[in-house]
């Protein structure tokens, strides 16, 4: 069968995922409360509310609130914020997912960076660098995203005052909103000043959250290379005469198909820790609005970026499973 | 093929790792000095958000500021006082009883983009704000007590009310009385549309809630602002806020610093702390119908019990004043009338306490509730004091209770907490609305205090119906003692504006409406 | 018929460093090979054939080491070569097959990129060559060219096995170690791969073949030698022991061997071997030997050369026996 | 001695002793004597200082001192008896949310596996579907549908870490199932009962038990992570999140005590319990 | 003597459908390995049965059929006369009172979890047969029977603890216990060492002259069948090609693949002749037409390729699935591998 074939498949297969997540939001954000109480705060007379529900359909039997839940969603309506600000739901989201894409982006390319030169290293070199690798793996995995971006902060922001503790640009160097992503939008605009502001602002961020991912990436890396270099394959590349070199980029290949798949599962634990490295550096993304928009009680909002969430996801690991498909040539699609 | 792909993995990482090295030594070798990009820009950080550039949905007091400095109305007030001068009018006449005001516009009005301005700019503002009618919206500041507006010519502005209000000037200063630029759409709130009125200032760029530019408006009516380029910066945390004044990233840390850090920074000599008391109160609602605090003895002994001075210190670091009544320091008929219980009064407690039957073995069970984020992080620190002090009787056992804001409301409501944390922002200065919300019993179900007095009820009515000041001002005095009597509510403190400047900021004025003027700020030489 | 010396092995020992213990998986062992010949190691699981094969090119994984001994490979000591040395001559002069072609195949890896990377590593010739030469290998081995882009995955066990004696043999070694390479095959298929292997005597290769089936090692091999707890306990040419076993070890496994086209009384030795970290004193067989006498409790018994053969037995020295 | 002891415990001491050699000996007795002391710390917190956790004083945000070796918070409150207390905190709500994962996530799991068919196809999907999802925030969108309490957030975090447990429980079963002592003991004719009870739970076991280690290691991050954000328990119930989200407001003013102390026990304690995992991991999947 | 059957397999098919991705499926329908495709035979009391083949051939799936471990996908089974082929839950556990399988890997048969002896007292637990200390006696009684003395040396072991003989016997025990009438062993020695095979077929073949047990022995090696086993079939792709006394298929094999099988046994003495054949085992998903050995038989026809050869009866017991049975029988009779 024809690799875009299982595209197809693994991409039609994302709808009843989105489901069972789908519900599961309405399920649990239903049950918080009232939304139209929280909207029009506390001065508002009781036919008021009662007219507020009935326009958001609060007052229908709840499994109409479902379906016209799905199908507001399905036709990409995400509502209007409930609180503050009364944008359309979803370009609230945009405003800020740009931002948590830059940041987990960031992230990400540094944990695998450390993660594979770490692990590779430890499961290829065993003996004392082994150890501290898995220790490096053990204390990072334990790490807490808040208190290890506050000693970040107190060292490279408060001790040395070499790098920005909060925010993603400089005041006046924000770059002009092309894509959202400030490093990519200072490239665009081609103002070097305000790339390297972003750039800077990106580093404890992006370090602080990729650190505390990489652990992930260094132990199952070690691990399987110490399995894949235990296998007989290995064994008989050596009795080949073939050389070091390549034996290693042989096994890293094979150590690496393993953590591809981990790479869509470690997603979801990148946003989870986006939100706490978001809060923690004043980052502007989803994370911190899901954070101000539970503070409001903003049910729409806070509904809104929770599916976004989901979608997203859901998106990244069929992007991940199809990368998967096409590097290992044993999945049969 | 897979070997050209591993191949290129490894060409990629190795690139990403150069790229990153080098950009790394770049960044320590070439440090660019935050402080000499900013020396003609003056950087404001803030931890508010602006919610909406539109006067016909923006209802919170930070965008209101900045709608104050973007765009102008008729009046507004004098900065530092609760006067109110003309701005963009010249002259008006009051006619028919006070019900019909007639505003004559200054000559060569423009709008910041250099478009002129007329009397139907006002006219198409104030109907647009009118017609959109925004949820949450502050469309009633209009429809209450507008009949209609007309402009008669391109200079003249006609305003036709229901009744006579005493205070119509005042509402005049806010933003949904604003002319805004045509560029606004006509229908439909315009969220982040940039054009803005005829204010001191325009906007150059606006990323939402990143930062604001801002540059000075040639067209302004009242003179050229001392600094040309204005920058807002948004923080989403107080911490973040005071780390970029330090790392003097901002010339200016506005609301909201934490308590603790505004303390710390007046003994810091490159910073001057400005403060000036704002019209926000704090206060505790009793269900008084709900056991046992329908006890009016174990109000009043909660009421002895509290210690102002240590939450002021320990909650709050000294950034706020012990408030005695309901009304605000500072306004007119206020009477500290709390003061009677004492501070800390514990003798006076465990007296009235034990004569509401109750004693250290047999200890009066109650509940607090709070709202852990709608006021701040404080809040908890809050009511974990008061539950200390409670305690501290020997007679009393506190269980804290909290609930996000939304429920917090319904359930105040619906009258189930027993004893619940508020805070009220005035919509307009005047002690009825700090009144009347809460003990005329036909409005303060919102409250759940179940308190009905009809005696203050009918004071209250009384009063609203007067304009002599000095009547007014005895019969709300009555009220605040009446209230003290009852103890439905218990006030406990007054907010107090901070704002924190780098050395070298002058012309910080901070006024009773709470809204800075950004023109007025420049840097010393 | 003696060919010209290809590999000599002397007094080797191999040392597993085991939590348990040391395991002398080889301990002494001295064989020789000579050109063109097929030799069999024959022994059961845990003897240390395995081991003996791996020490060959020194692919003795650790916790294993090489303890002592000489391994002579035309006229090099394979032991005192530097690791770069003996890499160029593993794959080129020595080729290696292993028991599982489900393992000992790369599973990311077409296998037609497999054989040219062998080519490629040590003539370093262009890829298309190399490519080229790949296919040949594959039509060597019995395999059509088309197979050139499957991956492992994709073949079956015996046609693995082929890709892996393609490689093993792509760059003409003289020597063709084949650890058990048929042990998870079908009979009739093993049976084909036997016939592969003995045809590369013609095209040159000795073999050095792994086996706990004496049956086969007897139908296919010219020499054998038993493999008995680390140590070899008999070696000589095939037909002769065969035909007169010698060491009561080589009898009890050709007696438990059942033999369709014989009716013999199958039986098994009694016991279990031996843990190799605990071994026992004397001669390692002798708790399982019918024939143990005092002398087997007490001393190991040397390798002398008797009937044709080399045998390792108090049966038949004494014990001022000659010591090689 | 009972011969029930002969059961895991004895056997993994025994496999403990026989690899002792190697850096997983280290792992988990670092580990072991971390999470040790830890529950220590939470059974003799009243020993270990005299000042009550949540009674304030007016000696606020007072450094570390001989009298007060963490300094004091703002509210005045022995910083050292917050932390001693919180162990409490953190270790009831990781008992209970254990406890609350594994009676659900077990069972399921084990049944899936067991019985496969629709069921398990239509658990599975749910609960990887769950499982793929930020963890973090659907805690918070329970814990704040719950309010705050130590049982809410357990259940909040449970909530989280059932597909956790029910994915590595089903996955294990089935290759239990997969084994041949399974078969054979069906083919013997065993009920059904006693392959689940006797057969396959057992073998379960050290599964599970590296799972516990290191989602305890997880859980722990997530509960810090939930009363940092401010959704777990009511002050002023010592919690290590709580305090360090408080403490970081004190920071630049210099109170740094404040939100470094909580926060390092965070990280200790989950420190304590990865350690173990990692140990359990390496002994029960060995490699060479 | 009269023969008395203890079980019959009448045309029993076992298809396994093929892991397929959804849209395969749309497109192609259920695609199937068919394992066992429709293959009769008889055991008889007390007797053992051989059933040789190739991996893939189905044998060890014949196997659990037989038992019941696998629901047939057509065919009927019958176990003293009773059909079985319907039996389900509890009627069929205790059915596997009568009917014990002991299986190739004594390593993987054996949970690692239990103690020898619960190990081997629980099949007569489970069958309330007695209760918990008359089993436990019974099996210390069973692990003297086996050899593993003295057994309290080894009850409250672990397997692990076990060589894989010492193992194989505690499955061969725990099997026995019961006093089944049926047993099917499957490879039972293929994964002991040689010298040590011959000990275990010897314990099998005590038990089975004690308790009168039928025995179906599967197995892909005929020299190892050779010494337990009276009479045996042969499968080829999941059919039976040849069926008889196994003396009378060694010496005159009446199909062709029996002679490539015995022609590629290995053997100290007789160096081989016989026939050799080509290629490998086919996908079972797509079997040959006709004759499934055709592709890859010396003598094959135009017939072979077109017409499924039915088992013909060759006389005293022997069958053989080969349109040309006689013919190649009369080959081999003639000094075949001569």
């Amino acid at each position: 069968m024809k690799l875009w074939k299982y595209i197809l498949i693994r991409v039609l297969l994302v709808i009843p995922t989105l489901l069972v997540l789908l519900s599961v939001v309405f399920i649990v954000l239903r049950m918080i409360g009232d939304p139209i109480t929280a909207m029009v705060g506390m001065k508002a007379p009781p036919n008021v509310i009662a007219s507020l529900r009935e326009e958001a359909g609060l007052n229908k039997p709840l499994y109409e609130q479902y379906i016209d839940y799905l199908y507001n969603l399905f036709t990409g309506n995400f509502g209007t914020t409930m609180a503050v600000d009364h944008r359309p739901v979803l370009d609230v989201i945009m405003d800020r997912f740009p931002a948590t894409l830059e940041l987990t982006i960031a992230a990400f390319i540094v944990s695998v960076l450390i993660g594979m030169l770490t692990g590779i290293m430890g499961g290829w070199k065993r003996g004392k660098l082994d150890a501290s690798v898995r220790i490096y793996s053990i204390v990072s995995y334990a790490l807490f995203i808040p208190w290890f971006g506050l000693l970040l902060q107190l060292v490279f922001g408060v001790y040395l005052r070499i790098l920005p503790t909060g925010g993603m640009a400089d005041a006046g160097l924000a770059p002009p909103r092309y894509t959202g992503i400030y490093v990519l939008d200072s490239l665009i605009a081609g103002n070097l000043d305000m790339f390297i502001s972003s750039l800077k602002h990106l580093i404890l961020p992006a370090l602080t959250l990729g650190i505390v991912l990489s652990g992930v990436y260094t132990r199952l890396l070690r691990n399987n290379m110490i399995d894949i270099l235990g296998q007989e394959f290995i064994l008989a590349y050596r009795a080949r005469g073939i050389s070091d070199s390549k034996i290693l980029l042989h096994s890293i290949k094979n150590a690496f198909i393993p953590v591809l798949t981990m790479m869509g599962l470690q997603f979801a634990i990148l946003l989870t820790g986006a939100i706490l490295t978001e809060t923690t550096f004043s980052w502007p993304g989803l994370g911190t609005m899901i954070v101000e928009r539970i503070q409001y009680t903003d049910y729409t909002a806070v509904q809104g970026a929770v599916v976004f969430f989901a979608i997203f996801v859901a998106i990244v690991n069929v992007i991940v499973d199809i990368i998967y498909a096409f590097l290992d040539p044993r999945i049969s699609y | 093929m897979n070997k050209a792909i591993s191949r290129g993995i490894l060409a990629v990482v190795v690139v990403i790792i150069i790229v990153v090295a080098a950009v790394a030594a770049y960044l320590i070798l070439n440090q660019p000095s935050p402080q000499q990009q900013v020396q003609k820009t003056l950087v404001i950080g803030v931890t508010d958000k602006i919610s909406d550039l539109d006067t016909a949905s923006a209802y919170d007091f930070f965008t209101w500021e900045v709608l104050n400095n973007i765009m102008a109305g008729l009046v507004t007030y004098k900065p530092g006082t609760a006067d109110l001068e003309l701005a963009l009018a010249s002259s008006y006449e009051i006619k028919d009883n006070g019900t019909t005001y007639i505003f004559t516009l200054k000559d060569n009005l423009k709008f910041s983009d250099g478009r002129p301005l007329t009397a139907q700019d006002f006219v198409r503002s104030i109907n647009r704000a009118v017609a959109i009618n925004a949820p949450e919206g502050p469309e009633w500041l209009i429809t209450s007590f507008v009949k209609n507006v007309t402009a008669p010519d391109n200079k003249t502005v006609v305003f036709h009310l229901f009744q006579p209000v005493s205070y119509f000037l005042a509402l005049l200063a806010t933003p949904p009385y604003f002319p805004i630029n045509p560029a606004y759409k006509p229908n439909a709130v315009d969220s982040d549309q940039t054009a803005g009125g005829a204010g001191a200032y325009r906007i150059t760029k606006w990323v939402r809630d990143q930062e604001l530019d801002l540059e000075a408006n040639p067209y302004f009516y009242n003179g050229t602002p001392k600094v040309s380029k204005v920058i807002i910066k948004f923080y989403s945390d107080a911490t973040a806020l005071r780390a970029a004044l330090q790392s003097g990233e901002i010339n200016i840390a506005w609301r909201t610093l934490n308590p603790v850090d505004i303390s710390n920074l007046k003994s810091n000599p490159n910073f001057n702390v400005i403060q000036a008391p704002s019209a926000f109160i704090r206060y505790l609602i009793f269900n008084t119908e709900m056991s046992p605090v329908n006890n009016v003895k174990v109000r009043q002994a909660l009421a002895a019990a509290i210690n102002r001075t240590d939450i002021v210190n320990r909650v709050f670091s000294g950034t706020v004043v012990p408030l005695y009544s309901l009304i605000p320091i500072g306004m007119w008929s206020y009477s500290p009338v709390f003061k009677k219980y004492g501070d800390g009064n514990l003798t006076y407690a465990e007296q009235l306490l034990q004569q509401a039957g109750y004693s250290s073995s047999n200890k009066l069970q109650i509940d607090l509730w709070y709202t852990p984020s709608h006021y701040g992080s404080t809040e908890a620190n809050l009511a974990q004091v008061l539950k200390e002090q409670w305690e501290s009787t020997g007679m009393v056992s506190v269980t804290l209770r909290s609930a996000e804001w939304s429920t917090y409301l319904k359930q105040a409501a619906n009258g189930t907490m027993m004893i619940s944390l508020f805070g009220w922002y005035p919509d307009y200065l005047d002690p009825d609305d700090y009144t009347s919300p809460f003990l005329d019993a036909s409005a303060n179900t919102w409250t759940g205090s179940h308190y009905n007095n009809t005696q203050v009820n009918q004071l209250l009515f009384q009063a609203r119906g007067l304009t002599d000041i000095n009547q007014r001002t005895s019969i709300y005095q009555n009220v605040q003692n009446i209230l003290a009597n009852d103890v439905p509510f218990i006030p406990l403190i007054q907010g107090q504006l901070s704002i924190v400047v780098a050395k070298g900021i002058t012309g910080v004025v901070l006024g009773p409406d709470m809204l800075l003027r950004y023109w007025l700020i420049g840097f010393s030489s | 018929m003696s060919g010209e010396e290809l590999l000599k092995i002397k007094e080797l020992k191999v040392h597993y460093y085991t939590a348990k213990g040391i395991v002398k998986a080889v301990d002494n062992v001295s064989l020789e090979l000579r050109k063109n010949q097929f030799l069999s190691i024959v022994g059961e699981s845990g003897c240390g054939k395995s081991t003996l094969a791996h020490a060959i090119p020194r692919l003795v994984r650790p916790p294993g080491k090489i303890v002592s001994g000489n391994i002579f490979f035309e006229n090099k000591d394979l032991l005192s070569l530097s690791d770069e040395d003996i890499r160029k001559i593993r794959g080129h002069r020595i080729g290696f097959v292993f028991q599982d072609p489900f393992t000992s195949l790369d599973p990311l890896e077409r296998v037609g990129d497999q054989i040219s990377e062998v080519l490629i590593e040590h003539l370093k010739i262009e890829k298309k060559d190399a490519k080229e030469r790949a296919m040949e290998l594959l039509n060597e081995v019995g395999l059509t060219e088309d197979r050139y882009n499957y991956y492992p995955h994709q073949l079956s066990g015996g046609q693995r096995q082929r890709v892996a004696i393609a490689i093993a043999i792509a760059l003409r070694p003289s020597l063709l170690i084949a650890d058990e390479p048929t042990t998870a095959l079908d009979v009739m298929v093993q049976s084909m791969i036997m016939d592969l292997l003995q045809s590369l005597i013609k095209k040159g290769m000795s073999i050095f073949f792994i086996t706990h089936d004496i049956a086969l090692a007897s139908e296919r091999s010219d020499e054998i030698a038993i493999m008995y707890a680390g140590k070899i306990v008999e070696q000589g040419q095939t037909s002769r022991i065969i035909a007169e076993p010698m060491h009561p070890y080589t009898q009890g496994l050709m007696a438990a061997t059942p033999d369709i086209w014989e009716r013999k009384n199958v039986t098994s030795i009694p016991g279990n071997p031996p843990d190799l970290a605990n071994p026992p004193k004397g001669c390692r067989f002798h708790e399982r030997c019918r024939f143990a006498m005092e002398i087997c409790k007490e001393k190991e018994p040397p390798l002398i050369s008797l009937k044709g053969r080399k045998v390792a037995c108090w049966l038949y020295s004494d014990e001022n026996g000659r010591d090689n | 001695m009972k011969p029930a002891s002969h059961g895991l415990f004895s056997r993994l001491i025994s496999r403990l002793s026989k690899r002792f050699a190697g850096w997983r000996t280290a792992f988990m007795i670092s580990g072991l004597s971390i999470v040790l002391s830890f529950i220590f710390i939470a059974i003799a917190a009243p020993i270990l200082t005299p000042y009550d956790p949540t009674k304030g004083s007016y000696n606020v945000l007072l450094p570390p001192s001989a009298e007060h070796p963490l300094g004091t918070d703002s509210l005045g409150r022995d910083l050292l008896s917050r932390i001693l207390y919180g162990t409490r905190t953190i270790l009831i709500i990781l008992a209970l949310s254990t406890a609350l994962s594994i009676s659900i996530g077990l069972p399921i799991g084990l049944i899936s596996g067991f019985y496969k068919g629709a069921l398990d196809r239509v658990l599975s999907f749910v609960m990887d579907s769950i499982y793929a999802f930020p963890s973090l925030l659907l805690a918070i969108v329970i814990a704040l549908m719950l309010g705050p309490s130590p049982l809410n957030t357990a259940i909040s975090i449970a909530f989280v870490y059932v597909p956790t447990y029910f994915r590595m429980i089903r996955g294990q079963t089935l290759s239990i199932k997969s084994q041949l002592f399974v078969e054979a003991a069906i083919a013997s004719g065993t009920r059904t009962r006693t392959i689940l009870i006797k057969h396959i739970m057992p073998n379960l076991l050290p599964t599970l038990v590296v799972i516990f280690s290191i989602n305890a290691a997880d859980t722990i991050l997530t509960e810090a992570g939930l009363s940092f954000l401010g959704y777990s328990v009511v002050p002023p119930t010592p919690d290590w999140g709580y305090d360090l989200y408080m403490g970081r407001y004190y920071l630049l003013s210099g109170y740094w005590w404040l939100s470094f102390f909580p926060g390092l026990m965070v990280v200790l304690l989950s420190l304590g319990f990865a350690l173990i995992g990692e140990a359990l991991g390496d002994i029960y999947n060995p490699r060479k | 003597m009269k023969m008395e059957e203890i079980i019959r397999a009448e045309g029993l098919k076992k298809y396994f459908p093929v892991e397929q991705s959804f849209l395969e499926r749309i497109r192609g329908g259920n695609l199937f390995v068919r394992a066992v495709d429709g293959v009769s035979l008889t055991i008889n009391k007390g007797e053992t049965f051989a059933l040789v083949g190739e991996s893939g051939s189905g044998k060890t799936t014949m196997g659990k059929l037989m038992l019941k471990l696998l629901d047939p996908t057509d065919g009927r089974i019958l176990f003293n006369n009773q059909d079985i082929t319907f039996l389900k839950g509890e009627r069929l556990r205790r059915m596997r009172k009568y009917m014990q399988m002991i299986y190739q890997d004594p390593y993987a048969s054996l949970n690692p979890r239990m103690k020898i002896i619960d190990i081997i007292s629980e099949p007569l637990i489970e069958h309330e047969i007695c209760d918990g200390d008359e089993a436990r006696r019974q099996a210390k009684g069973m692990l003297e029977r086996i050899g593993l003395i003295p057994s309290e040396n080894f009850a409250n072991k672990y397997p692990h603890q076990l060589s894989g003989g010492q193992r194989q016997r505690i499955a061969i025990a725990r099997a026995m216990i019961l006093k089944p009438s049926f047993v099917v062993a499957d490879e039972p020695v293929s994964m002991i060492d040689v010298s040590l095979r011959i000990s275990i077929l010897e314990l099998l073949e005590n038990f089975r002259k004690e308790l009168n047990t039928a025995m179906m022995f599967i197995t892909h090696d005929i020299s190892v069948a050779s010494i337990i086993a009276k009479r045996m079939g042969v499968m080829y792709l999941g059919k039976l090609v040849e069926l008889g006394l196994l003396e009378d298929i060694v010496n005159t094999p009446a199909h062709p693949y029996t002679i490539a099988l015995l022609s590629s046994i290995p053997s100290i003495k007789t160096k081989i002749k016989g026939i050799k054949i080509k290629g490998e085992i086919p996908d079972p998903k797509n079997p040959p037409s006709g004759c499934r050995f055709h592709p890859r038989c010396p003598f094959a026809t135009e017939k072979c390729r077109v017409e499924e050869p039915p088992l013909i009866d060759l006389g005293k017991g022997h069958f053989s699935a080969c349109h040309y049975a006689p013919e190649i029988m009369q080959k081999a009779r003639n000094g075949f591998f001569a």
